[in-house]
């Protein structure tokens, strides 16, 4: 069987799926490392040193971006099921006006987070 | 807990979430301008109630959201029986509250 | 007297349409034939012509003929289709038709699924009627114009066709999830000021493997033949939760 | 021998149709402990053309109107000749139906700003009383009806082909129903204390015609063949607008709605003229079998579009306001490839309803004890013309009444009769014999079929067309005995049921063609050239046809007029006029 013709609105599940799951890979190592500041600031600065190797300043960036894509996907969600629909039935008149709407709305939210990625790598170096 | 409750926390904490995560992007954004430093950083949140009262609630709710939806990624995408699915998720839920807290302890 | 031969049919040299057709009980493969490309020519009609001169034994289902039955959706080139309302010039590739069974369903032979897992699924849902009246009262009055109305109106008319369901990722990695077709009527229940359970059919429908089950993919939408909106009836029924039952 | 399954049921309904499934409903509701078992030849609810109803649903709601005009509309309507103690039950039982539907089903029909239930107009009536979900009512009731008898405890054989009517050994009654399961190609017997035929009868012999494509006559074959007599079988019922788009889409001879007519629409001819008004006064807006006459004659001139039919057009009252108007006709025209809105679409009148079927009693008996009918199989309701919207009402009020009567007389204690083998036999040598054949060319002999019926016993008929019919139809049936298959794969083998849809739908065109001849009058949808008149309506009799198809006997009976005599009324006004409220 041919696998279903992917669409926008696929790509962007299949992104915040992605993306929350590594996001929550992530968080508590986070968390952790933050946590270590309990034992001093000495050790916090060990942390913070390792943070500015540049492997894993791309993984921040990496998350940054992870971040705000699931941020917009999130939202995208959040909005085709808590504002209301147009009058639904459009016999011959095309797409769904509200699936279009927010099918347009993936691509802008891949190009805004690749943007606050730029603006992060431009804040860090 | 029914389906329900779940689906509406889930919702709930992602729209709590929503406003969390934009101003601590930004945050992140001004803070790493100048290379981070731990006394910055701790300058910045000790002692602030305004920046506790944040990451408290940043932790909270992702210990709820995230759990939730990784429950559902679970059970679409792996054969785990549901009731070990459940285990796992309120596992995180416990791991991200408390990691979480510590971190927020730590800052503060 | 009039005759239905066409004669612009008869061209000299005939275009010819590359159709590859799933063949096989439980298992099969992509079979090939090819089929005179004509003027008025439905998917279904290619299949039929294909059982009728080429392969005797192909199977198909179809019914009404016209998109009321819902007995006659495949999956063609990738995306399930009603195939007797769909003009092979609105979606052969270049010349090219691949036709396979619906995604989601057993498979029976050939073309033809087993819908029965899809009508279990209004059970699942609890889309079912409870009546208010009898057969001895006067119909109910109903305001056309109300709110509750127009939300029904919207979402009636399914014809059970199980597009939406073959084309929902969701069905497909979830066995719990009931789907958008029973979940869309589930919502016309719900703002069905006669339906005597709007309650009860509530907490059938955010059982496990109801709406909550759904993540606002719209693929079920996208492809609906009669352009239902089962995205918005799921997240109709989603929003309840905010605003409780619907009301009158 | 073929191994035959074999199973034993209470009540055994064959076909899920308005009348099949209103019978399942009833008799569960009468006692819920039978044993009820739905067979059909597709889907249960999705096949068949209860699904198909567009226009609606006739029934006296509204307290202008009454079962009396009702009544009467359906009398004049039928010409005179319809049974009138089955009409008026129709009448009466249609309330009680539709509020079955509405209230206890589901069903939720269009209102009106005050909150009741819309009615709308349909030609040949003085009232507007045809209640509907916007332009596709059918989808609406069988959706309800079905959702309802899933959850019914019923046994459901999906895909099951009825081929043979078995009667008990002793002659006593009915015993059982033959049938092929067509996803498995095997055969299986039901034993039943009761059987109903719902299986819709259908007029797909003719080579335009709009039911679904799972009607082939196959119940009144059986019927026939069984030795129940058929009566007003020459009265077939023309739409005037099908779509016509080569003999290679099914899509021709699907229906474009009334409402089309109606609202103003032209039909031109291939020279792009109205010639309507030529025919009659009323023009487009005449009534189904005038206009489908007058097409037909139009046709006849040769003045027709490239596919031999006319045009329908629309465009003169707006485009935009077409597609606001008919949204779902457009776009199922479009889906086509052709343009309703701002183009012309060639139509051919379409052959669209049997008025003629089993001869049934008010409880839907038949003559032989067990076996019931109801529907569209069922004839005597709607005598010569059958209005628009009392076809599903009648299938839906007699298959209740006929569930109701199979659960009494089970109550009563019918019993299970033992099967006459031999019948059994020879209905499966029926169905093998064209494995016995080589293979042939099936689809020729289905095209000059339904030419043959469409040209000799269609729309006009004299006794020499009919004749000539009689002759080819002699012709198919030596023909198809010779046409056989490759016996290779059983299961869901649509071509052997092609051969067992021919082989249906000849018989029943035998049956069509000799009680065509036998009326010599025109009235309603038959009408002869050689005989134009109506004749004496005190004199009305309806024909008659039983035996087998190479030994027909067709005999006319004098109609009991039991309510009303002709030159009577039981209203004031004139009974099938249109009503004073629509334009
Ligand atoms: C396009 C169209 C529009 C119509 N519009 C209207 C309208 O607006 N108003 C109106 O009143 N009437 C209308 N009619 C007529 C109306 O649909 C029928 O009169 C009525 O619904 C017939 O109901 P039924 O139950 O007898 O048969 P159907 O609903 O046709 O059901 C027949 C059933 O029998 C099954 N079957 C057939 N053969 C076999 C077999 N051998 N074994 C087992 N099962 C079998 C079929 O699969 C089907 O399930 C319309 C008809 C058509 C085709
Ligand atoms: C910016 C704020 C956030 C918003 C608006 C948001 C929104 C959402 C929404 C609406 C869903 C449900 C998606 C669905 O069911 O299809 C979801 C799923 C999820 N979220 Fe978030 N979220 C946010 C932050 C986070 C964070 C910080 C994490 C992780 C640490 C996270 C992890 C997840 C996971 C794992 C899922 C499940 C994904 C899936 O089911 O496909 N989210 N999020
Ligand atoms: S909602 Fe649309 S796609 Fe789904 S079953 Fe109903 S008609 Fe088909
Ligand atoms: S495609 Fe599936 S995920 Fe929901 S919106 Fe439609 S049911
Ligand atoms: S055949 Fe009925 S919808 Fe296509």
């Amino acid at each position: 069987m041919t696998p279903l013709n992917k669409h926008q609105s696929y790509f962007a599940a299949i992104g915040h799926r992605f993306s929350g799951v590594l996001l929550s890979l992530f968080l508590p190592v986070h968390f952790l490392l933050l946590g270590t500041a309990l034992e001093g600031e000495a050790n916090f600065d060990r942390y913070l040193a390792f943070a500015d190797n540049p492997l894993v300043k791309f993984a921040e960036w990496g998350l940054v971006i992870l971040l705000s894509l699931h941020l917009f996907f999130g939202l995208r969600v959040l909005m085709l099921e808590f504002t209301s629909w147009p009058a639904t039935k459009h016999l011959g008149k095309g797409e769904n006006p509200m699936i279009r709407r927010w099918s347009s709305w993936v691509i802008p939210s891949v190009i805004a987070s690749a943007f606050i990625g730029v603006i992060f790598l431009v804040q860090s170096f | 807990m029914k389906e329900r409750h779940l689906f509406l926390l889930q919702r709930l904490s992602a729209i709590f979430l929503a406003p969390l995560v934009v101003l601590h992007l930004v945050v992140i954004m001004i803070a790493v301008r100048n290379g981070l430093s731990a006394e910055e950083i701790l300058n910045r949140t000790q002692g602030n109630y305004f920046w506790g009262g944040f990451y408290v609630l940043f932790v909270v709710s992702v210990s709820i959201h995230a759990p939730i939806g990784i429950r559902n990624v679970l059970r679409e995408w792996t054969a785990i029986p549901k009731t070990q699915v459940n285990q796992i998720c309120i596992f995180l839920a416990v791991i991200f509250l408390m990691s979480g807290l510590r971190a927020v302890a730590a800052v503060i | 007297m009039p005759t239905n031969n066409s004669n612009s049919e008869q061209t000299a040299k005939q275009e010819m349409l590359e159709v590859r057709v799933w063949r096989g009980q439980g298992q099969g493969q992509l079979k090939p034939y090819q089929v005179p490309l004509r003027k008025n020519q439905t998917v279904l009609d290619v299949i039929t012509e294909i059982q009728r001169l080429q392969a005797p034994d192909l199977s198909y289902r179809f019914s009404c003929r016209v998109g009321v039955c819902g007995s006659c959706a495949m999956t063609v080139n990738g995306k399930p289709r009603w195939t007797c309302r769909t003009h092979v010039s609105k979606v052969a590739d270049e010349g090219v038709l691949t036709i396979e069974p619906l995604r989601n369903l057993p498979k029976i032979k050939d073309l033809v699924c087993d819908l029965a897992p899809f009508i279990d699924t209004w059970q699942k849902a609890g889309a079912v009627f409870k009546p208010t009246g009898t057969r001895y009262d006067a119909p109910a009055k109903v305001d056309p114009d109300s709110a509750c109305r127009r939300a029904a109106d919207a979402s009636l008319q399914c014809i059970n066709c199980a597009v939406c369901y073959s084309a929902c990722d969701v069905v497909n990695w979830n066995k719990d999830y009931v789907g958008p077709a029973a979940l869309n009527r589930a919502w016309t229940l719900l703002n069905d000021v006669r339906h005597d359970e709007r309650a009860a059919t509530l907490d059938k429908v955010f059982e496990d493997g109801g709406c909550g089950s759904c993540h606002s993919h719209g693929n079920c939408t996208r492809h609906c033949p009669i352009e239902l909106s089962p995205s918005a009836s799921i997240a109709g029924l989603k929003r309840t939760l905010f605003t409780g039952l619907p009301g009158k | 021998m073929l191994k035959i399954e074999r199973h034993t049921t209470d009540i055994l309904i064959l076909g899920s149709g308005g009348a099949g499934l209103f019978a399942a409903l009833h008799a569960k509701q009468q006692n819920p402990d039978l044993d009820i078992t739905i067979a059909v030849k597709g889907l249960l609810g999705k096949s068949g053309c209860t699904r198909m109803v567009q226009g609606g649903y006739n029934v006296a709601l509204n307290p202008g109107d009454s079962i009396e005009r009702h009544f009467m509309d359906t009398i004049v309507g039928g010409k005179w000749l319809p049974n009138q103690d089955l009409a008026w039950k129709l009448c009466v039982t249609a309330v009680e139906r539709i509020q079955e539907l509405e209230n206890e089903l589901g069903c939720f029909f269009d209102r009106n700003p005050d909150g009741t239930l819309h009615q709308k107009a349909f030609a040949g009536q003085s009232f507007d009383r045809t209640a509907h979900k916007g332009d596709l009512t059918g989808i609406e009731i069988i959706n309800r009806l079905m959702e309802k008898v899933w959850t019914l405890n019923v046994n459901k054989l999906e895909e099951h082909r009825a081929i043979e009517l078995i009667p008990a050994a002793d002659g006593s009654g009915i015993a059982g129903v033959l049938m092929i399961d067509i996803r498995t190609g095997s055969y299986r017997y039901i034993q039943a204390k009761t059987v109903l035929l719902g299986t819709g009868a259908g007029p797909s012999m003719y080579r335009y015609h709009t039911p679904s494509g799972d009607k082939s006559c196959d119940g009144l074959a059986m019927g026939l063949r069984y030795g129940l007599a058929l009566r007003d079988m020459e009265m077939v019922q023309f739409h005037p607008t099908g779509i016509l788009a080569g003999s290679a889409t099914r899509m021709t001879g699907t229906i474009l709605e009334e409402g089309l007519r109606g609202a103003g629409g032209y039909l031109l001819n291939g020279s792009g003229e109205r010639f309507m008004q030529n025919y009659h006064p009323a023009a487009e807006r005449a009534t189904r079998d005038i206009v489908s006459r007058s097409m037909y004659n139009e046709m006849k001139t040769g003045n027709t579009t490239p596919e031999g039919g006319l045009f329908i057009e629309m465009a003169h009252l707006g485009p935009d306001n077409v597609r606001d108007k008919f949204p779902g006709m457009v776009k199922r025209c479009e889906d086509c490839g052709f343009d309703l809105a701002a183009g012309r679409v060639e139509v051919v009148p379409t052959a669209h309803y049997m008025m003629g079927g089993i001869e049934m009693g008010i409880d839907c008996t038949t003559s032989s004890p067990g076996l019931y009918v109801a529907g569209e199989d069922a004839g005597g309701v709607h005598g010569a013309n059958r209005l628009g919207g009392n076809g599903v009402a009648n299938s839906t009020v007699y298959g209740g009444v006929a569930g109701e009567e199979m659960a009494k007389a089970i109550a009563a204690g019918a019993p299970l009769r033992d099967a006459d083998e031999v019948v059994i036999e020879s209905g499966i040598a029926r169905a093998e014999h064209p494995f016995s054949q080589p293979p042939g060319d099936m689809m020729a002999l289905r095209e000059t079929l339904w030419g043959d019926m469409w040209d000799h016993v269609g729309i006009l008929r004299t006794q020499k067309s009919v004749q000539q019919g009689q002759h080819c139809l002699r012709q198919h049936r030596d023909s198809l005995n010779n046409v056989g298959l490759t016996d290779a794969n059983r299961a869901f083998n649509l071509t052997w049921h092609d051969w067992l849809n021919l082989d249906s739908l000849i018989d029943i065109s035998c049956v069509i063609a000799s009680a065509s001849l036998a009326r010599e009058d025109s009235r309603g949808a038959h009408y002869r050239e050689d005989f134009p008149d109506t004749g004496a309506l005190e004199t009305s009799a309806y024909t008659l046809v039983s035996g087998n198809p190479e030994n027909i006997h067709c005999e006319m009976r004098q109609v009991e007029f039991s309510i009303v005599q002709p030159g009577e009324s039981l209203i004031e006004g004139e009974a099938g006029a249109p009503p004073p409220t629509t334009a």
